[in-house]
Formats: C-alpha cells, structure tokens, sequence
C-alpha cells in the first residue's frame, strides 16, 4: 500500500513539478541568503539599476539588491507559511476532532466558535497583537494568521470525523477501553492523514496570502523582509510606474509559484491518495 | 448474568430534528451464562441498537440494563466492564483501521488491558487466540486488513474477545457478509465458546443460523419483543403471527416458497396473547403460552390479530427495509 | 439461444499485474431462463456481471466474445455498447441503495435517463410498473432518500427493465436485506420473468438457497472459471463438482440445530488471480484430487443441461 | 423545523453578541490615544489649547467613563441604530460613511463572488475529465489562485490602464461626472467597476474551477453514475447531474470563503482607490477610529452572518439528503 | 446600480443653495465638468469629505479656507510679503493696539455684505475654549468695532510675531449665519452649507471626490482684477500615492501634491509632468525634519552624546539614497530657506556641525564614551550599555529608510541606534508622554515667522502630555525667554529679530536639543496638458507655492489659480 502510494507520486507529473518547484524555492530561502554577503536593506548598487550580472533582479530606488531582497524575503515567506500553516492546522485538528467526535453541546459550541473566528475580520487580531508587542515580526504575523485562519478547516475535519466516527473501529477502540483523545489521535486522525496533509498544505497557502495581503496595507512585519512586504515597497515607490518592474514583478511571481505549486502539489496529492482519482 | 428491563431508545430524527423515532421499546430478556439468545427481526426493527446499548456505545433512553445485578450505567470503569463484555460487529472490513496492520486489535487489548505481560508470554497467548478460532497466526499475523479476507478478519475479532476471556459477547450479525463455508466456521466457533461458558447474544436476520446456534430466541419487531422464548419452541411452535411470516419467507433448500401452506392459514390464527389466562401475562405485554415461551399481543382481539397479520404481510410486499 | 459467452476473459489491471478475475468462461442462457450465478466472494461473479453491460476503467477485455440474440456485444467498445445498453442488456447493480441521483427526484430523473435515451413517453409505462411491485406512483414524485431500502430497490428494478430487455442481470440485489425483503424482491424478479418484461435473467448471489427458489439453472463459479451448471433442482440435490458439494453441505436447513449436526465449512483459501496456479484452480482444497488435477478440467456436459469442470464428475 | 431554527437563530444570536464584543474590545487594547493621534494630526501650536480639546473630545467620545459603561452604552446605542460618530471623519455618523461606501463594496463584492463562483463551477465541470483542458487550463486556475490580489490588481491597473490607457485607474466613476441616470454616467461606472472587479473574479474564479473540478471528479465515481451509465446515459446527462451535486458542497465553500472574499475586495478597493469599506477600514485603524471600525466590523459580521445563514437553511431544502440526517436525542 | 443612487451627502445637487448666485452650469445635477474649464487636485484629502467647517483647520474639506472661507491677509512665504485681503490695511496704532481697515465692497455668497461684525465675531469665537485659536485670548484683550469697516484690537502683550501669524491664519466667518450656533456647533458643525467670500462655492461630493464651483461676483476680480481661472475645482481623495502617480501619468490630474518618490525620473523623461524646480532639489521647502532627543533619557541628557550623534548622521546618503535629491539637506539652525536671513552664519560657521564620523568619534571618546567590550559600539561612561531606539511611523517608507540610514550611520561611528517602526497611534503615544528615546517629527511648517519654529523647540514648561512642542522635554529657561522675547518683536525689525535668533542659535548648536535633518519639500507636481503657467522657478513664471495642502491656500494657494491659464487657446 505505501510503495504503491510512492508509485503513483512518482507518476504523478502535478506532484512532481509542484514539489520541485517548492524546492527550489525552498531551497533558495534557506540556503540563499548565506551566499549573499549583504543585507536585505543594505545600498549596494546604484539606485534603479535594471537586471544585470551582478545584481540578479537589478536594485530598487535606493540601491538595495532585489535579488538579495527576494532570498530573505522567501526565507520569511516560507517561515509564514510553515508557522501559520502548522498553527492553523493544528488547531483546525483540535477544533474539528473534537467537535465531530464529541458530537451534542461541544459541537454546538466548537461550532460556535468556529463561526465567531470565521466571521472576525482577521484585521482585528492582528491590532491586538500588534497592541501587545509594539513590533510586528514574521513570527507575531504567522501567529495570528494561524490563530484566525482554521475555521474551514475546523469545520472539513469535523465533517470527515463525523464519518469516521461511526465506524466500526472506532467503537472497537472505545471496546478496548481507549480514552477519547488516544481514539481521536491513534485511530480516526491516521484515517485521514492524507486529508489532513491536504489541509495542512492549502493552510500553508493561504497563510502566505494573507500575510502578503496583511504586508500590503502596511500591517507586515516591521523587522525584516517579506515578499509581501517587497511587493507593498515596490507599490509604495512607484515600482512599476517608474519602470522599475523588476522590483515589481519577482515578489508577487514568487508568491505565485509558491502557493500555485503547492495547490498543484494538492491535487497531486489527492490523486496519489485516492484510488478514484489515479490514472492508470 | 446480563438482564434488560423495559429498555427503550429514542433517536432525533428529520431535516432539522424535530422527529422522535422510538427504535426500541420496553425491551427486556436476560442472558445466561454459556446461553446463546439470539436476536432476530427485520431489518430496522431495533436489533443493533440493543447490541450498540448492552456495550454502552449507545446510551439508553429508558429502562436499565443490568450485569450481574448492576446497572451498566452505573459501572464508572469503562475498562471493567469491557473486561467481561464485548462486541464483534457486522461488517468486519470497517472493524479494522485500514492504515495499520490487522494484529493491532491485539496490541491495543494488551496495551490497555495487559500492559503488564512480556512480549513473549503475549504472542503466546494471542497465538493460541488464533488457533482457537482456527486461523494460522503465521498466515494473518503481520498482514494489513486488506489483505485478509472477510471470514478471516472476522475470526481475528472473535479471537480478539477470546483473548480477554469475557463473559458476554454480543455478536452483531456477524455473519451476513461472509459466504456459506465462511458462515458455517464462524458459528461453530461460537457454539465452541458457549461451551466454555460464554454467553452470547446473537444478532441475526437470517433466521436459519439463527436457530442452527442459538438456546433461546428473540423475535424484535418495530423495538417491541413480538415473541421470545426456547429456540425449539419459537420456531417449532411459532404463536405469534409475524414470527410465522418471517419464518415463511425463509428460503429453504428442497422447499420452494411456492410449496408452502399459503398465507392465509396464517391469518387465521387468533392472538396468542389475548388467548392466555390473565396469570400467565407475567410480564408487560407479554404472555407466556409455555414454559418460557411468551409472545406479544398480535394487534387486539383475534379478528384484529388476522387483519393486521394479513396487513403487515401486505405491507411487507409493498415495502420493505 | 439468448446469451452465449465463448471463452471470455477479462482481467483487472493492477501495480502488480494482472488479476485475471475472469479467465475463460464458457456458457450460454436460454431464452426465458433465469440463471443464478453463485460462488465464494472474489470468484468473479461481479466481474463477469460487470462484463456484460460495462467495463470500469481498470477492467481489460482479454479475449473472448459475448453474443446477445444472435448478435456479439462489443462489450470493449464502450460507445458501441451503449446502443445496447438498458434496451437489450440491463443491470440491477448490487448498490441498488444508492443507483438513484440522491438530488433528483426519481421520476423526473428516469423522465431524463428515458428521454435521453429517445423514449419520450415512458411515464404510464412506468407507473403502471411501478404497481406491479406493489409501489405507488407517488414514489416518483419522491427524493431516493425519502424511500426505504426495499422500495429503492423494487424502483431500480422496474427502472432497469423499463425497456424489456432481453438479459437482465441481478447483482447481489438481495444480501443486504431482511429474509422477507428477500422473498419479496425474488418474486419480484421472477414475475418480471413471468409477465415477459424481460427474456432472460442472470442472478448473481451467494445465498444458494435464495437463487434455488426463483432460478431454472444455477451457475457456480471459483477462482476466476466455471466450477459447475446444472438446473437447480439438480445442483442443490446432486450437485458433482466437490465445490460444489461442499458448498451445498454447509447451508444450514431451517430446522437444523447445531446440537443436531454440526456442519462444516471448506477449509483453506481460494487461490489468488493474480498469478493461478495451472490446473483445476480447487485443486488445493479439494478431497478428491488427484495428479490429473494438474490439468484443466474442460467444462463438460455431463448430463442434459448439466455441466461440470471436474475430472472426476462422471 | 421550528426547533431547528430556533436552535440556529440561538447559535447565530451568540455568535454576533460574541463577535460585536470582540469587536469591541479589541480597538480598545490598542495603544494609543484616538483624540491625541486626532489632535497630534491637527496640527494645532498651542498646547493650552490642544489640552482644552483633548479633554472635550474626550468626553464627547465618552472615553472618560469606566470601560464597562463604555460597553453598555455601546450595546445602548447599537440596539437605536447609532454607531456613533466616526473619529477620522469627524463629525460624519458612522451609519453616513458606512452607507455611503456600502453601495461600492457591494456593488463590486456580489457580482465578483457570484460571477466567479457561477462561472469557475461551470468552466471546472467542464474541464473535469477532458484530458487536454485539465492539462493546459487548470493550470491556469491554480496561477489565478495563487495570485495575491493586490499584486494582480496592479498589474492589471498598469497594463490596462496606464500603458493601455483602455480603463481608469481611481475612483467609482469618471471624476468630471455627477451621479445621474445617464448613460455616460452608468458607462464611466461601469468602467471604473471592471478593473477592481477583474481582479476580484479573476483570483476567485481560479479557486472555484479547481474546487468544481476536484468535486467533480469524485462524483463521477458515485454509484449513481455508474448506474446511469450502464444503463446507457448520455455523458451530457451524467455530467449534468454531477455537476448539480458537487455544487452543493461549493455551496459551503461559498460561505466559509465570503470572509477571505471580503478581505480580499479590501485589498483590491485601496489598489483602485475604489470608495468602498476598504479604504474606510484601513483609514480607521490607522486613525484608531474605534467607531467607524466598529461599524464596518459589525456591517462584516453581520453581512458574513446572514450570508451563512442563508447559505445554511438553503442548503438543507437544497439537499434532499440533509433532511433526514439524524442525530442523538440528549 | 450601485452609486447611482446614492446621492451624495447633504448638499447634493444643492450646490445652488448653498452658494446663493453659485453654479448655474450644474444646476442641472448629472452635468459634466469640461475638461478645460476643471482643475484637478490630490493630495490633501485623505479620506471622503466630512466637513466644510473652517475652524477645523486639520480636516476640513481642502479648499474650505482659500476657496470659501478667506482670511484677513495673504502671506508669501518666497517674498515674505503680507498682501492685503479682506482687510484693506492693518497698523499697530499703539504699543498695544492694532487697528484693521476692511475692504469695502466684499460681499458673502448669499449677498449679505462682510463688516468688522463678522471679523469680530471670528475672533470672539476663540473665546471658546475649545477653538485651536483660543489661546490668542490670553494675551488679546478685546476686539471692538470703530465703525463697518474697521476694528480696533487691544492687547494685553504685543506678541507682534503671532498677531502677524493670526492675521493671515484666521478665516473670517459670517456672523449673521454663525452667531446662533453653540459651541459644539461652531467647533463640531460639518457647516455643511459653507458660506464664505472666496471665489468659489460647494458643489457637490462625494465618497472620492470635493467638487467646488466658482462663483459669480467674488470681490478681487473687481477689486484686485484677479479671477480665478478653473471653472471647477475637483479635488481627488487620496488612497495612496501610487494611485495619485497613476492618474498623473494618466493626465487626469493637473496638480498633485503627494510625496510621489521617483517623481525626478519622470520629471526629467518625457510625461509631461514638471516641478517647481526642474533640478534637484526639485520642490520649495516646506518645513523641517528634526531628530528629537528625549533628553529626560541617558546618556540623550549629555549634550555632548547628542553632538556625536549629529555629527555621525550622514544626510546626505539620506538626501540621495532615500529621497533621490527631492529634499534639501537641511542647515545646522534647520531654518528653512526662506528664512535665510534669520541665520547667523556666524554662529553657525563655528558651532555648526556636518557629517564627520571621525569628529563623532572624537566627541564620544572626548565625553567617555568608549567600547568596552569590542562589539564597535560605545558603552556610557558609567559602563551602562548604549542601546537606543530611533521611532519613526510603521508605513512612512521614506522615513522608514531615513531612520535605517540614520542607524547604520550612528553604528559606524560606534552609536548604538537601532531603527523601530511603531504604529502612528502608538508613536504619538510614546512622543507625547515622553517614554521614546529618539524620534523623527516634522509639524511644524513653513509661516510668517521663525518664532514659530523656536516656540516649538523650547516652549515651557515641560507638562506630563507634550502634545505640539518641544517633544524632547528639553529644559532651558534662557531659551524660553528669547524665545517669547523674539514673540514681541515687530516683524519689520529684522535687526532685532536677528539679535535674538542669533541667541538662540548659539544655544541649540551648543546644546544640540534636536539634530535639523533635511528639509521637506513642497510635494507638487504639475501637468500642462490642460492648464499651464503653474508656479516655477523659471523666468515669467509666478511664484507662488504650487499648492492646495490645508494652510497654504493663504500663502499663495488662492493665486495659484488665478494666475493659470488654458493649455489651449490662451
Ligand atoms: N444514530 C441513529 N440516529 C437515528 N436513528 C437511528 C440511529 N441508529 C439507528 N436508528 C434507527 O433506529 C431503528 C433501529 O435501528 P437498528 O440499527 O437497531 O436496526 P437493526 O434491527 O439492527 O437493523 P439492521 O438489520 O438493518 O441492522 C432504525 O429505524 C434506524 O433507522
Ligand atoms: N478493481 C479491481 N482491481 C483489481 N482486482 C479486482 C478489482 N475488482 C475485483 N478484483 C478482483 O477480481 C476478483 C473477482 O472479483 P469479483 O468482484 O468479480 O468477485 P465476486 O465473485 O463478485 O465476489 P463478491 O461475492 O465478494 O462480490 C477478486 O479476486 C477481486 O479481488
Ligand atoms: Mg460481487
Ligand atoms: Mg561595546
């Protein structure tokens, strides 16, 4: 069963491409920067200096090396993405486990809950936080967007434990005299691990999005780069109406490579694991 | 050993939950120690809901159920009672996590109830498990659960229950998925374990295995007991209406339904119940027409017996399930 | 001659090869003949249902052909075999539970499968069908989930035979049903038969004494071949083939008791399709063999209408 | 029913009362003081005098009293209809601004999330299980997805705008117009409306064509289509009666995305410098106008609310198969 | 359908009303503006239009002073020139009287005629507490009426230099309309029917836009023969200056006064969009950026700490580096230019200071500053470790680089300054309590009067909120007193202005309070294709600032628009 899942995903050209494209990129965040000798914000080069040989992706208004920018600004990109993602995915589990095994009142609550964060601009949550901390970091913003962006997924896995909660299985388990929360994580979560790995990458996504969205009106984080926050500088400068499209254009292409090849890497994914979807 | 008294279930059914649908009502029949009682009735009449409740997976609306005296509900150490009481469900495929190999129904009983036994002394114990219920524990140890078969899966739940060395099995219709050699083993292991003083309750439609196991029978229809009592004496001597209409349906080998008495002998019977001196209605709404042997009212007097007899068969033809 | 199959294999691609679920099976059903096809789970029965109305995406046809009324289905094609589809080949599909559009209600939607299939005007047709299985013709104006298992059912059966068709195959439409449920739906079939809705009609199931009440001719099946076909009378009486026999033996009668005699199963496994062994494919778990078992048995008329694959049936 | 709805309007009551009281607490953690970052904008020399206006609008704002009597009077007032008056725009009702921008957001809101989510579902569906569209196409749709709104949003503003010069780049119509009934009028509004909606759909539509597809592809599979097949159905009639039920599960997905919708037509209304909330949500937490953010929150939270709601009841009459779901009785 | 509707706001189409004789031509709501009779502006409006109140200096709707509401004087900042407006003349007719003749002939939009009782009542209303100009109150003892045109003010002091400030600040108001309204009303009115002298009157707005319509009869094109040229005046809310950017590439602005980065690129190619200056520094100056010290803090305490960082600052990567030479570096006095003359080059040619690390080192080791831990950065004489945080608002970008140059540079020099970005709301916060280390403030503007400028640096005392000025907390007593002294000096007397800012000079270069940074320009950038001879500093061009920002309307703004001209037809 699992070489025959490494089969298909080795066949599966969407899961492919998508994973090597997160790679490379991947890859470029975290070993990127070490072979850059300067920081993201130092002068460099001459002020907009289109692509050259030395400097990749030309330099910006001040003479800060966009290509260096970019490399720090994926590195933050992907940490966004990671936290939010695991933060959100967790508690979407939690959230959703819960709610569908417990079913009754503390569903209606979870329920509730869920409804509340849903309907909560996610805005909100970050002034608190920012109210806090005084200073916005990578951290603090994958924090709320983790905090603010399980909801559907909440509510996805709730669905799916609902289903799996009536099978036989489960009620074995119980059977044996397993405690709920060894149920939830040893018997129904297993289930559908590839499902959850599926939420786990469209959260990954989507905590990306917001974090670019969130940097663009000027709430990103105020300690270091992001491509949203390049994306949000080049806009504030005039980036492309100056001519300067080579500041404009690598960070909002970045972000699109990363969440596009992680959606392709979803339904890559889904093929491999559901027998339904593979093409033989 | 285990006794149900007036036990009902109410289920919150429709669009938005506003029904009420009464699954099972007013049940009550004991289970002896080394007894088979089997349950039988069609489909929806309240079969599983009971097993579901006896292995308090369900919880009971109305009524108690006992073990040896003590309400169920009472007992705080779930473990405790899963010690003494457990259950094999119909569909052996969804009794096993698909993602982890098949032997860890064992592993988790030991994990839980046996954390203390070296690995060694509990191989040997599942082992003998296994060849209890005739399985090669070479053959289905280390194997995922697709890669057994029905009958095999089913035999490893039973060993499962073995292992603990419980007192009350109930056995929800284990049988119906498996084919006819299949079903044949599996029931032969459970008469093996009543043997050995196992109590079993035994949920069935198919009305033939019921018999071919079971002491004493239950015939459930709509939650109500419509007739219980001795095996021999329901099925040899069937007073209830339904219980005979049930019982012709049976397809027989040799027999063809078309050979049989026609239905309207059936009708004609009078109600068992309202039949019986008063003093023999010794439980509610049941009668008892021979020594253990009690059956519900029909329907009213005896021409309201026959024409809801007739009815329900009518019923029958035109809806089913 | 209605349906005469000619060495048809089809098998299931599979990562690991082949299984050849359906590997050679030659038989034929007569007009107005009711066969029940019977055997252990995984010996092909569903496959070989399948085969005759529609291929799923992991099934090859391997050889063999397959000839309705005189003419072969292409039953590879799957385009070609919509022309005869539901017209002279129809199906109740084991899942009968859940053949129904769950969104749709079940008159307008058969409204729309008729109409698609160029039969405006199906609908007093349908309930005057509809009656005869004793179902009222406000069901149409229902949602499947509004119905109970029985009465889907009884609905798919009239559905599926709207258009009389010749062959009509039953898949497993009884096994997950109560014993009365059973009966009904078993007489149903057999009226449809009896009115001449359809010609012929093959019934798989595993419930041997259910198929001897309604069928004219048993067909048992193992690993993949042919073990055995013979009336049903015979085969439940004196069946020849040791699979057979033992399948036979281990149906408990009404009646039987446990205390009384104790039955038994068939020991071992069926032997896995993805890679048979050569030969009589029961050899492994049979009393009687012997080393022609080494051999295919060929699937050989024994009596009028009595057919065996065993060397040993005489 | 009755019981239903009871239950549900229960749980949605609560909802917003917790909702709105999160929305009220919230500004009020924030660091800062509305009137002195108001005053310190003001500009004004005099300290003495900056001193007298700080405690007026203090007390205007009713900042002064004990944070409990702040909540009460704010549920006091909410219950009349009065939001208070906006701080940055000062001295507009919050109710004036909202309404007035309300139009905007809508107008641009409503025909994205329909359009888009009309559209992707039918261009899924039909991409779903053609080989050569599901290769080349969706593609297309995951890059659409995965696009940041505001970073298409500009691109297109250039492209088509300024380089192109074919669409504005600002406002909700041409600024040398007056709101008439004419037809320049509603021309130039409709030109202005296609650059910030473009953007909207565009991003949209990829995720629901992706969605419809997944779902699609998995109801093919269904018993109901097998049957149909072997009965010889037309692929036009199975394709018609997966599409009808994979799209009550996009139905769902509609409401649990309204949120992210709405926070992405605030992105793309500042890009256009649209006049919808947007901008007035971003002015006002920059201004720390509790008040109007208060508002726009609350006309969020009850416009998400409702939708869900709609959404929820027109699911179960919908979806035949909902109406007998069964649950345990307590 | 989604505006349609929703007419706009009070006034609507009402435009008529609310000018009495005004806008003929969009009378019949739903009329276009021609194109070549409107003028439009951005960059004032950052946010739709909520009031027409003239007292509300700081979010009025752009042009409610200048265009409706008129004040008393111009004043011209390049010439520093006070032209008579609604006055006619004003003298101080005794040390401590001030006597005001007013135009005659001036009429309000709704014909009633403008005397001493509306300008009286102007300056009455200050006696509500809560009027920004209340404070005038303490020292100003009475206005009175000597007849309809003219009016005698007494004073308690002859703070000659405010008076002067007050006289072109202050927009009259109608008495006959205002004098009803209470308190509340007269501060916290919309006045959503503005009613004023200017050349223009409201014509409608809406959630983006303020249309102002000009009007028939405005007094100066009888009286002065000057006529504003823009039938229409829109003035385009702001999002964001890229949006502003966009619409001037467009040519559907003709003035912006954004801070729009980059602007020399495309002032120098060829869009069609020009500046005041067509070399760097490209715009006037508008007023200065100043590094405040909170000198409440170690080691800021330590004047001598406070000079090294002054001299470690090196503005000049933030003049090119950041702002691409939009700004000037400012002088060491951070007087604007047009207040050259005030400078004493004396002083500042010996206690003046420049970008020189080595001299920041100097000073550091000098005062005991040194690195004792080798990390390159010094610790406090006392050992105490060095750590500062230079705040300036999360999302002003160009500040946001200028502090970062600012750290980088005080780092080299071995002074630990980091760069924080805190939120607007929160950074005032911070400021005006005191709690910041370092932070970047530029509020005060270009006026009448330097002493503005020192009133912002040294008032006293010192209170628990430092609201407007002197955000350091810096306590010197003698400044203070010149400072007020230079209050009293008549603005004619710039010898003795000088005597004093000299002073003044010599103590803030001394003291080093606050580091001038650079200077701010006059954001404004023009397009010609529709309306031309803007403000330049070519020949045969005017002179005025090219503006609309709130304030600067009566510093030249208003003759701005007469002066333009049709890019067609003359
Ligand atoms: N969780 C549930 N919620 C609501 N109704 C239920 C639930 N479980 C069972 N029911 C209903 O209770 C009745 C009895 O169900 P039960 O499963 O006990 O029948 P059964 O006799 O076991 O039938 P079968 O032979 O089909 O297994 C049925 O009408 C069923 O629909
Ligand atoms: N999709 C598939 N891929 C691979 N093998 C398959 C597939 N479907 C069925 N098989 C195999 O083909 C063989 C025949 O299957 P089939 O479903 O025809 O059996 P059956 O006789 O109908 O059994 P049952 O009584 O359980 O329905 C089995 O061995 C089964 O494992
Ligand atoms: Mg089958
Ligand atoms: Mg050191």
């Amino acid at each position: 069963m699992r070489n025959e899942a490494l089969h298909f995903a080795l066949r599966n050209r969407k899961l492919v491409v998508g994973t090597v494209v997160i790679a490379v990129f991947l890859v470029a965040g975290v070993v990127g920067p070490m072979t850059i000798g300067h920081k993201p914000a130092d002068y460099v080069g001459p002020a907009m200096a289109p692509p050259s040989g030395e400097f990749w992706f030309g330099t910006t208004t001040f003479g800060q090396d966009v290509f260096a920018q970019f490399l720090y600004g994926l590195r933050s990109t992907f940490l966004v993405g990671v936290l939010g993602g695991v933060l959100a995915s967790v508690v979407g589990m939690v959230v959703g486990f819960v709610a569908g095994y417990r079913g009754g009142w503390v569903d209606e609550l979870l329920t509730m809950v869920t409804n509340i964060v849903l309907v909560l601009p996610a805005l909100v949550v970050l002034l608190i936080v920012n109210a806090y901390l005084g200073v916005r970091s990578v951290g603090v913003q994958a924090l709320f967007i983790g905090l603010t962006s399980w909801p559907w997924a909440a509510r996805a896995i709730r669905a799916q434990t609902f289903s799996l909660r009536s099978r036989d299985f489960v009620d074995l388990a119980r059977l044996s005299g397993v405690r709920t929360p060894r149920i939830i994580l040893r018997e129904i979560a297993p289930n559908m691990s590839s499902y959850l790995f599926l939420t786990f990458i469209l959260l990954f996504g989507s905590a990306i999005l917001i974090a670019a969205s969130l940097d663009f009106i000027g709430l990103g984080p105020t300690d270091s780069v992001s491509l949203g926050l390049m994306l949000n500088n080049a806009a504030r400068w005039s980036a492309l109406q100056l001519g300067m499209w080579w500041w404009f254009v690598p960070p909002g292409a970045g972000i699109t490579a990363i969440v596009g090849a992680l959606y392709v890497m979803n339904v890559g994914l889904d093929e491999v694991f559901n027998p339904k979807l593979r093409e033989m | 050993m285990l006794k149900l008294d007036g036990v009902s279930k109410v289920y919150r059914v429709g669009a938005f939950g506003g029904r009420a649908l009464t699954a099972v009502s007013g049940v009550g029949f004991e289970v002896g120690e080394g007894e088979v009682v089997s349950l039988i009735g069609e489909s929806g009449s309240g079969k599983s809901t009971i097993g579901r409740m006896v292995l308090r997976l369900t919880r009971v609306s109305g009524g108690t159920i006992t073990l040896d005296g003590k309400d169920i509900s009472s007992i705080r150490d779930r473990k405790e009672y899963y010690r003494q009481v457990q259950g094999v469900f119909q569909d052996p495929f969804s009794c096993f996590n698909p993602v982890f190999r098949a032997d860890r129904v064992f592993a988790m009983i030991k994990e839980q109830y046996f954390p203390g036994v070296g690995a060694r002394e509990w191989r040997k114990r599942v082992e003998d498990a296994l060849e209890s219920v005739r399985l090669d524990p070479g053959n289905v140890l280390g194997k995922y659960p697709h890669q057994l078969s029905g009958g095999q899966l089913q035999r490893m739940l039973i060993a499962r229950a073995v292992l603990l060395d419980i007192r009350l099995l109930v056995a929800d219709e284990i049988i119906s998925m498996l084919d006819a050699s299949t079903r044949i083993d599996v029931l032969n292991l459970l008469a093996d374990l009543r043997a050995r003083g196992l109590g079993i309750l035994f949920v069935t439609h198919d009305l033939s295995l019921g018999n071919y196991v079971s002491d004493r029978t239950v015939v459930l229809r709509d939650g109500k007991i419509a007739e219980m009592g001795p095996t021999p004496l329901v099925f040899g001597d069937p007073r209830h209406p339904y219980t005979r209409s049930l019982l012709a349906a049976v397809p027989r080998l040799h027999t063809k339904w078309t050979d049989l008495p026609a239905a309207e002998a059936v009708d004609d019977l009078p109600c068992a119940y309202h039949e019986a001196a008063q003093e023999s209605r010794t439980r509610p709404g049941l009668a008892e027409v021979a020594d253990g042997h009690f059956v519900a009212c029909s329907g009213g007097g005896k021409a309201a017996g026959a024409a809801l007899a007739k009815k329900t068969l009518a019923k029958k033809t035109k809806e089913t399930a | 001659m209605a349906l005469k199959v000619t060495d048809l294999r089809v098998y299931y691609r599979t990562l690991r090869g082949e299984v050849k679920a359906l590997d050679g099976v030659t038989f034929s059903v007569a007009d107005g003949e009711i066969m029940g096809l019977a055997g252990e789970s995984g010996s092909g029965k569903s496959t070989l249902a399948k085969s005759l109305i529609r291929l799923d995406g992991r099934m090859r046809h391997a050889g063999g052909t397959v000839e309705l009324d005189g003419r072969e289905l292409p039953i590879a094609d799957d385009r070609a075999m919509d022309e005869f589809r539901f017209r002279e080949v129809s199906l109740i599909p084991q899942y009968s539970m859940s053949a129904l559009n769950p969104t749709r209600k079940i008159g307008k939607m058969v409204g729309e499968l008729l109409a698609a299939r160029g039969v405006p005007d199906g609908t007093a047709e349908l309930e005057r069908r509809l009656e005869l299985v004793g179902l009222s013709k406000d069901v149409l104006g229902r949602y499947p989930i509004e119905l109970s298992g029985g009465m889907k059912q009884r609905v798919v059966m009239v559905v599926s035979t709207l258009l009389d068709p010749s062959l009509l195959i039953a898949d497993e439409v009884t096994s997950a049903l109560d014993v009365s449920s059973q009966k009904a739906v078993a007489t149903t079939l057999l009226g449809f038969r009896d009115h001449g809705l359809v010609t012929s009609m093959m019934v798989v199931t595993h419930d041997i004494s259910l198929v001897y009440q309604i069928a004219d001719t048993i067909l048992v099946m193992y690993a993949g071949r042919l073990a055995e076909k013979a009336p049903a009378e015979v085969l439940v009486t004196a069946p020849r083939h040791p699979y057979t026999r033992q399948l036979v033996a281990a149906l408990p009668e009404v009646g039987v008791r446990y205390e009384d005699r104790r039955l038994t199963g068939i020991p071992g496994n069926p032997p896995s399709l993805l890679d048979p062994p050569g030969g009589c494919r029961f050899r492994d778990r049979c009393p009687l063999a012997f080393e022609q078992c080494a051999e295919q048995p060929p699937f050989a008329e024994v009596a009028p209408g009595h057919l065996v694959a065993c060397w040993k049936a005489e | 029913m009755r019981r239903y709805f009871g239950r549900k309007l229960l749980v949605y009551g609560l909802t917003f009362f917790v909702a709105v009281t999160v929305n009220w607490m919230i500004p009020r953690f924030m660091p800062g003081d509305p009137v002195q970052s108001m005053l310190s904008r003001a500009n004004v020399a005099q300290p003495a005098a900056v001193e007298a206006m700080r405690v007026h609008y203090t007390a205007m704002f009713g900042f002064d009293l004990p944070l409990w009597r702040q909540y009460l009077n704010f549920w006091g007032s909410l219950l009349r209809g009065d939001l208070g008056i906006s701080i940055w725009l000062f001295p507009t009702p919050v109710t004036d601004v909202i309404v007035r921008a309300v139009p905007y957001t809508l107008g641009l809101l409503i025909p994205s999330i329909l359009l888009s989510w009309v559209a992707g579902n039918r261009f899924g569906a039909f991409a779903a299980r053609r080989k050569w569209l599901d290769n080349t196409v969706l593609p297309l749709g995951y890059v659409l997805t995965a696009t940041p709104y505001m970073w298409l949003a500009i691109l297109l503003a250039w492209a088509l705008g300024i380089i192109a010069g074919i669409f504005p780049v600002a406002g909700a119509y041409g600024f040398d117009l007056q709101p008439s009934w004419s037809w320049e009028f509603l021309g130039s509004l409709a030109q202005h409306w296609f650059l910030p909606f473009a953007s909207l759909f565009l991003v949209a539509f990829g995720g629901w064509a992706i969605g419809m597809r997944n779902m699609i592809i998995y109801e093919l599979e269904a018993d109901y289509v097998n049957y149909l097949r072997a009965l010889g159905a037309p692929a036009r009639l199975v394709r018609r009666y997966a599409f009808r039920n994979a799209i009550l599960p996009q139905v769902t997905g509609l409401a649990l995305q309204l949120g992210v919708l709405v926070a992405g037509a605030l992105v793309t209304e500042i890009v256009f410098s649209y006049p919808g909330l947007g901008h007035l949500i971003l002015q006002a937490i920059q201004n720390q106008d509790f008040f109007l953010l208060q508002g726009t929150f609350l006309f969020i939270v009850i416009g998400v609310l409702i939708a869900n709601f709609v959404i929820d009841v027109a699911y179960v009459l919908v979806d035949p198969r909902t109406r007998t779901g069964m649950g345990e009785a307590a | 359908a989604c505006s349609g509707g929703g007419s706009p706001a009070p006034g609507g189409a009402a435009g008529g009303a609310a000018g009495g004789a005004a806008a003929p031509a969009a009378a019949g709501s739903g009329g276009a503006f021609p194109r070549n009779e409107t003028l439009y502006t951005s960059g004032t409006q950052w946010g739709p239009p909520a009031n027409w109140n003239p007292l509300r200096e700081w979010d009025f709707a752009t042009g409610t002073k200048g265009l409706v509401y008129e004040t008393l004087f111009m004043y011209d900042p390049n010439t520093d020139k006070f032209s008579p407006w609604l006055a006619e003349s004003g003298d101080w007719t005794g040390d401590l009287e001030y006597t005001l003749k007013l135009r005659k002939g001036v009429t309000w939009s709704d014909g009633k005629p403008f005397t001493a009782d509306d300008v009286i009542f102007t300056f009455e209303l200050g006696k509500f507490e809560t009027v920004p100009y209340h404070p005038l109150w303490s020292w100003m003892k009475s206005a009175a009426k000597v007849d309809d045109y003219t009016v005698k003010f007494t004073f308690a002091t002859a703070n000659h230099q405010e008076w002067a400030n007050h006289l072109y600040s202050r927009a009259i108001v109608p008495k006959h309309l205002w004098e009803s309204r209470s308190e509340d009303e007269v501060m916290n009115g919309i006045n959503e029917k503005p009613v004023g002298t200017g050349p223009y009157a409201y014509q409608s707005h809406d959630q983006d836009r303020m249309v102002w319509v000009k009007r028939d009869g405005w007094w100066a094109t009888k009286a002065l023969n000057k006529d504003v040229k823009p039938k229409y005046v829109v003035d385009i809310v702001n999002s964001s200056n890229e949006v502003a950017m966009g619409l001037l590439l467009q040519k559907g602005l003709d003035l912006s006064v954004n801070f729009l980065p980059g602007i020399a690129n495309l002032v120098k190619g060829n869009f069609g969009i020009k500046t005041y200056y067509d070399q760097p520094p490209y715009m006037l100056s508008a007023n200065t950026a100043w590094l405040w010290f909170n000198t409440t803090k170690k080691p800021m305490d330590d004047k001598e700490f406070r000079k090294a960082v002054a001299y470690s600052i090196d503005t000049k990567k933030i003049v090119e580096g950041v702002y691409g030479n939009l700004v000037k570096a400012s002088d060491p006095t951070g007087l604007l230019p047009q207040w050259d003359k005030y400078i004493d080059k004396n002083v500042t040619s010996q206690t003046g200071f420049s970008y020189d690390p080595d001299k920041a080192k100097q000073l550091l080791a000098d005062a005991g500053y040194k690195d004792r831990n080798g990390d390159g950065l010094v610790e406090a004489p006392n050992g105490a470790k060095v750590s500062l945080k230079l705040i300036v608002p999360a999302g002003w970008t160009d500040w946001m680089e200028a502090a970062r140059v600012i750290s980088s540079s005080a780092k080299a020099a071995g002074i630990d300054i980091e760069a924080d970005f805190p939120d607007y709301n929160a950074l005032v916060d911070i400021r005006n309590t005191g709690k910041f280390d370092m932070v970047i403030n530029n509020d005060k503007q270009l006026a009448n009067t330097p002493w503005l400028y020192y009133d912002y640096l040294f008032r006293l005392p010192v209170q628990k909120l430092q609201t407007t000025t002197n955000y350091g907390r810096y306590e010197n007593k003698r400044a203070w007193d010149l400072t007020q002294q230079l209050d009293q000096v008549k603005p004619e007397d710039l010898e003795g202005m000088k005597k004093i800012t000299s002073e003044l000079q010599k103590i803030q270069l001394d003291d080093m309070p606050v580091i001038p940074l650079w200077y701010n320009g006059l954001w404004s950038q023009t397009t010609n294709s529709v309306w031309k001879n803007w403000p330049s500093s070519a020949q045969g061009t005017p002179k005025y600032p090219p503006t609309v920002w709130r304030n600067w309307l009566e510093m030249g703004g208003t003759l701005m628009l007469t002066e333009l001209q049709p890019a067609s037809g003359g």
